[in-house]
């Protein structure tokens, strides 16, 4: 694989852009792989990349029904945090955090993670002495984090209302300066290269339609490109879990439900950092390319569809428009919608299952996007040793039996 | 009792409402009556008997339709459920004799109040605050209908005059009234 | 100088401008004149002004490209201030008097633009240029993105609130007409016809579409004044609504359609009468889609130079706004149709320098007419690079194979200032795949039409690929009627006798022309203008592997432009399915999303902004609670006095004035917000025992109980006192934020489970005002506005209630207590309220009542270890983990909601977090509610947290501070030491007491 | 933006007047005692999250406050029915929606 560089460029330039190489190959499945990945997206890629590099299992394939990042990887608002509530859920997220701080480099593409900060706004009590309660929790597990006032938030954001007498005055926030976002459809093309070149085989346009067990251990997956055998099975497929869970015949904790999300035309820039509230209902940041990108909330029925009802839409912009009064002339250029697969307690599924080889990586809701690398590192060595990661034993599927939940609500809040 | 004050939920908007008539809109909180929330089985023929006896009419089976007239009237909530606005304070108790079985009389009067919209532009006021269709084609003389108003909700009742009656609750009764006036702000 | 002679293209005679309405505007800072009925781009190119804009990348001077809607170069900043409206295309902006404009890009300016010099690292600016570079060192692209940043961005967002106020409206009809062109009239008028409510909206300032600028006759008219009839006729129906200057950007499920009018954006920058956007949220039964098609460009070396136009849009200018922007004409076309622009410039007393036309033996009627007019037609040529830089000056043309693939002799040079290109149509079938259907290619009209309908919706005319007039008014028509059918009207058909119209001939599917050079070298070929993507640039991404068409949009951002790739998408994809040696149909296309056209935020956001944006809720009493000066909270929706500060006290000396008062006088809380829930029925105790973890059927009328509901987890999520009224008769108290949510939870089990049990439940909680008087003084004050209930202690004992009469008031009074002292809440009808709470104020005078807050509430209930459900709880705790394992009936036979999950492993383990108290070790520090807490003062990062801080304030009436925390088997270390280290370095050191400060025996509240 | 039909109210509502409540037809044990956790784990979380045909709770909240069952498509969002509490819905359409 030839190295990205400012040189490399050069050196292209010179031939016309007509000598580089492709990212990625995409080839004919073999009949057998040590791991198979169900699902091309970030978390999928990350995980056979970490497969292949921490591991040395190279033998990988993913397969994908569509195309590389083409699912929730693609819908995203991009924002990145770890300051969650829970030891279990911020530790988890605090090692995402840390891989994210030297992706770029790690796999020569960039990714464009900026670390512009984060806040979440508080409007009522209850919301600061959440947003302390967390904040202390996360200074203490070693993860950034300050409460900040009013005078502080608006100078870190001069365009947002903080005027004491609007419908909910804004009365505080969290601030994570190690926060931002980072260039979504990156991460999917940089792990996807990092990872062929390792040799992973990444096959898009293959649909799995049905998982071949035999005395409970998995032996393979039917796709649409023919059977492909492999003794480990890895499904990080997002919204479409349940749908995976019931070729191998089982149920997960888990509803699909749309997500939409929009941006305006591209500005000058006017939003350094990113800005979401729970209360008023509304996050926001503004890309490099000079769009404001606005998330709303979770549609509130089961849905495939990658579309939302529009009344969600006119609620994110009331509250859009209630926290940056400047923004109302501004246009909506574009809007779309993603499934995500949420769990009853807003954290994430990583474990092994009743069938032998059969892993699941699941149930990220809202908060996917940021904890790509982290779950690919831990899904990778939980399918590698046939154990969860350490950082991975509290979320394995037996939490529901048990009743250990890790209530995120409070932290994940506003879908994001 | 002649020195008990007793305030209506819109008291403070009276004034306000004032400075819209003469537009194509004119808006007032109506007088208080008593409101009565009653549960029951439409099919126990002994049931609905006895209601109509001591309400003077029937009370209503046909869904968003309501019976009655100006002094006393039947909104259909439910297929168990009705609204009694009475200006009878007697109702309550007669009804608690004269149902048997299991029913249920609630008082609710300090719980609601009851909004006049009337003039040309209560249709599209209506259309601006509410997802239901009130065309007169669809929402007739003697229908009414619950549904959103604005981020609240209401009872809408078409009249016999043509105009609609907004029944809601006392607390959100304010934000209505402000959403009522910006609303009609353009009409006025 | 006087206004009319800037126009140095303006034509004398024609169009639909008004000539005797000059308007005067400016743009860059330089001053213009125009017409009433003009675009800002009719008005611009009409003053001969060539450069209005840059691009993106290159920062290539751009000028107006099209007519409309898919305008990617014409991007203008409109006003300034706070009115200021960011990024409109100057096709799609209304002309004003005094309109002020500017380019988005450019600096110092468009025309002498030194971000130019970017232009010569062009070749270093690849698509997905930046994925490989500026890696490096670590956390240094911060440094890089500043820069990135500020080069990016289109216009200015203003930097104050909007002046501007917006609306909704909702409308629900039989029939939605998307666009009024021929189709689009043809089935609006069929469908009225029949007495269906119909609604016709279009984007453009007038009605029209294509019949605005055309030749043909209607029915013995001419095309306009058949459209003057056909409006004045939809006019007069009242089942319809007209609506012009309205887009339909968004198609959503169930044939829901948004529409966004711009009500006075074509007078004045603002509007201080009225709403400036309103939205139209339409609820249809049918839908009609003519919403036209947008011309396709032909993509060629250099393409993008000023004066380079879309040959649709050169006709629109001559014919409907007279402006003809140029001298000498190229047109460039693989198709017939587009003949016709050569013929009005021709008609236009302009010079046509040729015809270049890539097949090789057009035979159309166009072409004959064209020739007879003397226009000079070079067949089976093509257009392969523009000479010039801020002007087109003039064409390379060159001979063409058959198939286009190829040129097959020199390229010679031809004079013109202006180049029409047409590529052929695109049907605009966006709406049609907002609702999921797939657009399907289609070879016949070299196009993609919409896909299969998911919804009662019909694409008909340009939307569906019929161009001539005749079938568009046909289809219109039948649409019309069918929609109308469908809708249970009885319609019949119209039938349309159009002349004038010349046939086409077939097309050629021609996307890119080969140039000299391979793609690679040529000069860029662009394809997207606005974001400078070209067909080097997609073929550049293919060859990296970026083979999905989503790749390619993602990878080198075509589409992403504020045009949405109307102009270019489809030349982009015939480009790669080329590189990739598949049809275009293989490569299929990207989905097209709302908005059609970019929506004002504030129009999606309407009235709910400001005080409108959620409603608050008051209780009766909210005016004297303002008069007295209370601070309030957000409750919920709910606005709630906080405190009620005297002059010159903040808020720790009002709560602690407060708190003393309750406990040594008498003070006085508005409970109004509490949930209140009328249960009736002879199963109401058999509900309510399988509902709470205690027991409820021996409460005896006259008696309350507190209690707890669980979700089906065994999690506490609300809790409150239950009254017996009476025989199957009981009054719920819950939680202020809690009370929607428990009545829907007592419904739905009871409609979805427990039907068989006999009960009724209505909220009350607006009913009633409830005014709770507490502290030892609360009887004397009760005594004196109440004669007919024996307050005796031993008549009317704690957890009773009575009724009787307050203040002349008939009157519910509870003695339950939130504070532990003696109290007494007093519930009348809310219409009372204000006069019974003033009379309690009255009759308290004199024992030194005192009207408190939710703060005070809250220091008082947690001086006794009450907890308050969502500050002490949070979802993750159960019962017993409150220390209330009291409130949990072991022996009910029935399996109250989450007694099950009780008994799990994780519930039943040791170390869980429980409540206790903590009393810092200095009692005047009072710790911050959320501290952590953890065992060693100097613990090491990462610490093991042992629970938090709930609740915490400093009790006035115990002279220390105290606080309420959950604690990892707290219950089991009373007396230990903990440690809260705060954010601001501080460690404070805390003793794990019991939860109980104040009155442990209860005493207080019992006399 | 969904129009459901309440079967209470005999008409085609608004999606802004209901409120979804998840997979219908899941009855609660009448004796949870006797479940293993894993059992009631069953009941209380785990779901078929179906993708096509799914039977749902609503409830009309803004309006008659009952709640119903929908017959809905996941993926198309069309509606086949909408049934009262305690009936049985029709057999499902043959294939997939429209």
């Amino acid at each position: 694989m030839g190295r990205y560089s400012v040189f490399s460029l050069m050196k292209n330039a010179l031939s016309y852009h007509e000598n580089w190489q492709a990212a990625w190959h995409s080839p004919k499945p073999k009949k057998h792989y040590d791991v198979i990945i169900i699902g091309g997206g970030g978390h999928g890629l990350a995980t056979a990349y970490y497969l292949a590099k921490e591991h040395g299992i190279t033998n990988v394939a993913v397969v994908e029904k569509g195309y590389l990042g083409g699912g929730n990887t693609a819908r995203n608002t991009t924002i990145i945090r770890s300051n969650y509530l829970w030891d279990e859920a911020s530790q988890l997220y605090e090692l995402s955090m840390k891989l994210w701080e030297g992706l770029s480099q790690e796999l020569n593409f960039n990714v464009m993670f900026s670390q512009r900060g984060v806040l979440n706004l508080g409007h009522s009590l209850q919301d600061m002495r959440d947003i302390a309660r967390r904040v202390n929790a996360n200074r203490l597990n070693g993860i950034d984090g300050e409460v900040l006032g009013v005078a502080e938030i608006q100078k870190i954001v001069p365009l947002l209302n903080c005027s004491p007498t609007s419908r909910y005055p804004v009365l505080g926030a969290s601030w994570q300066p190690r926060g931002g976002t980072a260039r979504h459809d990156a991460v999917a093309w940089g792990y996807a290269r990092a990872a062929a070149a390792m040799g992973v085989d990444l096959i898009q346009q293959c649909e799995v339609s049905g998982i071949r067990t035999s005395a409970g251990k998995v032996v393979g997956v039917e796709t649409s490109q023919g059977f492909i055998g492999a003794p480990k099975v890895g499904c990080v497929v997002a919204g479409n879990s349940g749908v995976v869970a019931a070729m191998a015949g089982m149920r997960l904790p888990i509803e699909s439900r749309p997500l939409q999300a929009m941006v305006s035309e591209p500005l000058k820039p006017c939003l350094d950092t990113v800005v979401m509230s729970n209360a008023v209902h509304g996050y926001i940041s503004q890309s490099d390319k000079g769009d404001l990108v606005i998330g709303a909330g979770v549609d509130q029925y089961n849905g495939y569809g990658q579309r939302g009802s529009f009344h969600v839409i006119e609620h994110t912009m009331q509250a859009i428009c209630e926290l940056f009064p400047a923004f109302s002339r501004v246009r909506m250029n574009r809007q779309w919608g993603g499934i995500v697969d949420t769990c009853p307690d807003a954290c994430p599924i990583v474990s092994k299952t009743s069938v032998q080889g059969l892993f699941f990586n699941c149930g990220w809701g809202t908060g996917g996007f940021k904890a790509t690398p982290g779950s690919g590192y831990v899904f990778a060595d939980t399918v590698a040793h046939d154990r969860p990661h350490p950082l991975a034993e509290a979320f394995t599927i037996d939490r529901f039996t048990s009743g250990a939940l890790i209530d995120e609500h409070g932290a994940a809040g506003v879908a994001h | 009792m002649s020195n008990i004050l007793v305030e209506t939920p819109l008291h403070h908007m009276a004034d306000a409402f004032m400075t819209l008539s003469g537009g194509g809109i004119n808006i007032h909180e109506a007088d208080m009556v008593s409101h009565l929330n009653l549960r029951g089985c439409a099919s126990d023929s002994s049931f609905m008997k006895a209601a109509q006896k001591t309400l003077g009419f029937a009370l209503p089976v046909v869904p968003n339709s309501f019976s009655g007239h100006d002094e006393s009237a039947a909104y259909w909530l439910g297929p168990d459920e009705w609204l009694i606005t009475t200006n009878d304070i007697a109702v309550e108790d007669a009804l608690r004799v004269a149902l048997k079985g299991h029913f249920a009389v609630t008082n609710i009067t300090g719980g609601q109040t009851i909004i006049s919209l009337r003039g040309g532009a209560s249709l599209e006021i209506l259309q601006k605050s509410s997802i239901y269709d009130f065309h007169p084609s669809k929402f007739k003389v003697g229908n009414c209908v619950q549904t959103t108003f604005a981020k609240a909700g209401a009872l809408v009742v078409k009249k016999a005059d043509g105009s609609f009656n907004l029944i809601i609750r006392r607390s959100f009764a304010d934000y209505i009234g402000r959403w009522l006036l910006d609303a009609a702000r353009e009409y006025s | 100088m006087s206004l009319e002679n800037t126009q140095k293209n303006r034509l004398a005679i024609g169009g639909r401008i008004d000539r005797s309405r000059a308007l005067s505007f400016t743009f860059n800072g330089k001053r213009y004149s125009g017409f009433l009925g003009d675009t800002l781009a009719s008005a611009l190119l009409a003053n001969g002004v060539d450069v209005v804009g840059r691009s993106f990348k290159y920062s290539r001077p751009r000028g107006i490209m099209t007519a409309g809607a898919e305008e990617p170069n014409a991007i203008v900043q409109l006003g300034h201030g706070a009115a200021t409206i960011p990024n409109l295309r100057a096709t799609q902006v209304a002309l004003y008097d005094g309109l002020e404009a500017r380019s988005v890009n450019g600096w110092p300016n468009v025309n002498f633009d030194l971000t130019r010099i970017f232009s010569l690292f062009g070749r270093l600016m690849p698509p997905g240029f930046y994925y490989k570079t500026f890696m490096g060192p670590k956390k240094l692209w911060m440094f890089y993105e500043h820069f990135i940043r500020k080069g990016a961005g289109l216009g200015r967002a203003p930097t104050v609130r909007d002046p501007d106020i917006y609306d909704r409206i909702n409308q629900h009809c039989d029939v939605l007409v998307v666009g009024a062109g021929p189709a689009g009239l043809a089935a609006a008028l069929a469908a009225a016809r029949t007495g269906a409510r119909v609604i016709i909206a279009d984007e453009q300032e007038e009605f029209g579409g294509s019949l605005l600028a055309s030749d043909v006759n209607i029915d013995g008219k001419a095309a306009a004044h058949w459209l003057a009839v056909t409006l004045a006729e939809l006019a007069k129906f009242e089942t319809v609504t007209m609506l012009p200057r309205s887009t339909v950007f968004g198609y959503y499920d169930h044939n829901f359609l948004t529409i966004a009018e711009r009500c006075s954006d074509h007078i004045a920058l603002t509007n201080d009468k009225a709403a400036r956007q309103r939205i139209h949220r339409v609820r249809a039964r049918e839908v009609v889609l003519a919403c036209g098609a947008i011309e396709r460009p032909l993509v060629f070396a250099a393409c993008d130079v000023p004066g380079v136009m879309l040959a649709g849009a050169v006709s629109t200018y001559i014919n409907r706004y007279a402006v003809t922007p140029g001298k000498g004409l190229i047109l460039f076309t693989n198709n017939d149709r587009a003949y016709e622009t050569a013929l009005h410039w021709h008609a236009s007393g302009r010079q046509v320098v040729a015809v270049v036309d890539s097949r090789h033996n057009p035979q159309g009627d166009l072409v004959q007419k064209a020739a007879a007019k003397g226009v000079k037609v070079l067949t089976g040529h093509a257009v392969i690079e523009v000479l010039g830089g801020k002007r087109v000056k003039g064409a390379m043309v060159a001979p063409l194979s058959a198939d286009g693939s190829k040129l097959t002799g020199q390229a010679k040079a031809l004079q013109c200032d202006t180049i029409a290109s047409s590529g052929g149509w695109n049907p605009v079938v966006h709406l049609s795949s907002h609702t999921g259907a797939k657009p399907i290619w289609d070879e016949e009209i070299i196009g993609f039409r919409p896909g299969k309908s998911t919804q009662a919706e019909r694409s008909v005319g340009a939307a569906a690929g019929t161009y001539d007039t005749a079938s568009c008014l046909a289809e219109g028509d039948a649409s019309g009627v069918q929609a109308a059918i469908n809708c249970g009207h009885s319609a019949v058909a119209t039938s349309y006798n159009v002349t004038g119209e010349t046939a086409a001939g077939p097309a050629q599917a021609l996307f890119l022309l080969p140039h000299g050079k391979p793609t690679s070298r040529a000069p860029y070929q662009f394809v997207d203008y606005q974001l400078d993507v070209t067909a080097a640039g997609i073929e550049l991404a293919a060859r990296e592997g970026y083979t999905s068409v989503e790749h390619v949009k993602r990878y080198t951002a075509m589409g992403f432009g504020t045009d949405q790739g109307k102009l270019g998408n489809i030349n982009g994809m015939a480009i790669l399915a080329r590189k990739l040696n598949q049809t275009i149909a293989e490569t299929g296309t990207t989905i097209f999303r709302p908005s059609y056209t970019p929506t004002t935020f504030g129009t999606i956001a309407g009235r709910d902004v400001g005080e409108l944006f959620d409603s608050a809720r008051f209780t009766a009493v909210q005016h004297w609670h303002e008069q007295a000066g209370a601070k309030f909270e957000d409750v919920g929706q709910w606005k709630r006095p906080w405190y009620f500060p005297k002059t010159g006290e903040d808020m720790d000396d009002a709560v602690g004035r407060e708190c003393l008062a309750v406990r040594n006088h008498v003070g006085i809380l508005d409970a109004s917000t509490l949930g209140k829930i009328d249960i009736q029925g002879p199963d109401a105790a058999e509900f309510l025992n399988r509902v709470y973890t205690n027991a409820y059927l021996k409460l005896a009328p006259g008696k309350c109980r507190y209690g707890v509901m669980l979700g089906e987890d065994g999690m506490i999520f609300d809790d409150g006192v239950t009254a017996c009224l009476g025989e199957n008769h009981y009054l719920m108290f819950t939680t202020t934020g809690g009370a929607a949510g428990v009545l829907n939870w007592l419904e739905i089990w009871h409609q979805t489970e427990w039907p068989e049990l006999k009960v009724y439940f209505t909220s009350v909680t607006d009913h009633w005002t409830t005014a709770t008087v507490t502290g030892p003084n609360a009887r004397k004050v009760i005594a004196k506005v109440c004669s007919d209930i024996d307050l005796d202690g031993d008549a009317f004992k704690f957890m009773d209630w009575r009724d009787g009469t307050v203040s002349g008031v008939k009157a519910r009074v509870f003695r339950i207590s939130f504070t532990g002292e003696l109290s007494y809440e007093v519930n009348v009808p809310a219409h009372y309220g204000r006069h019974v709470w003033e009379k309690l104020i009255e009759a308290g005078a004199e024992f030194g009542i005192t009207p408190y807050g939710t703060e005070t509430m809250h220091v008082l209930r947690a001086e006794k270890g009450f907890i308050i459900v969502g500050q002490d709880t949070d979802g993750s705790v159960t019962p017993y983990d409150m220390n209330m394992a009291w409130v949990v009936s072991s022996k009910k036979s029935f399996s109250f909601l989450g007694k099950r999950s009780l008994d799990r492993s994780d519930c039943t383990r040791t170390m869980r977090k429980q409540l206790v108290g903590l009393k810092t070790m200095d009692p005047l520090d009072v710790l911050p509610e959320g501290a952590q807490i953890v065992n060693e003062r100097n613990a090491p990062i990462p610490a093991a947290m042992q629970g938090h801080v709930t609740s915490s304030y400093y009790s006035a009436c115990l002279e220390r501070s105290i606080a309420l925390a959950v604690v990892k088997g707290g219950l089991d270390r009373l007396g230990e030491q903990v440690f809260c280290p705060l954010a601001d370095g501080r460690v404070i050191a805390a003793e794990i007491v019991s939860s109980v400060f104040y009155d442990p025996s209860g005493a207080r509240q019992n006399v | 933006m969904l129009k459901i039909h309440c079967p209470y109210c005999d008409e085609q509502r608004e999606e802004e007047e209901f409120s979804y409540s998840g997979e219908a037809h899941i009855s609660r044990p009448l004796d949870p005692g006797a479940l293993s956790d894993a059992d009631w784990a069953d009941y209380l979380f785990f779901r078929k999250n179906t993708r096509g045909w799914h039977h749902e709770m609503w409830q009309h909240s803004a309006g008659c406050r009952r709640y119903f069952n929908v017959t809905r498509h996941t993926v198309t969002y069309e509606i086949f029915e909408s049934y009262p509490m305690g009936t049985t819905p029709k057999a499902l359409p043959k294939g997939d929606a429209r």
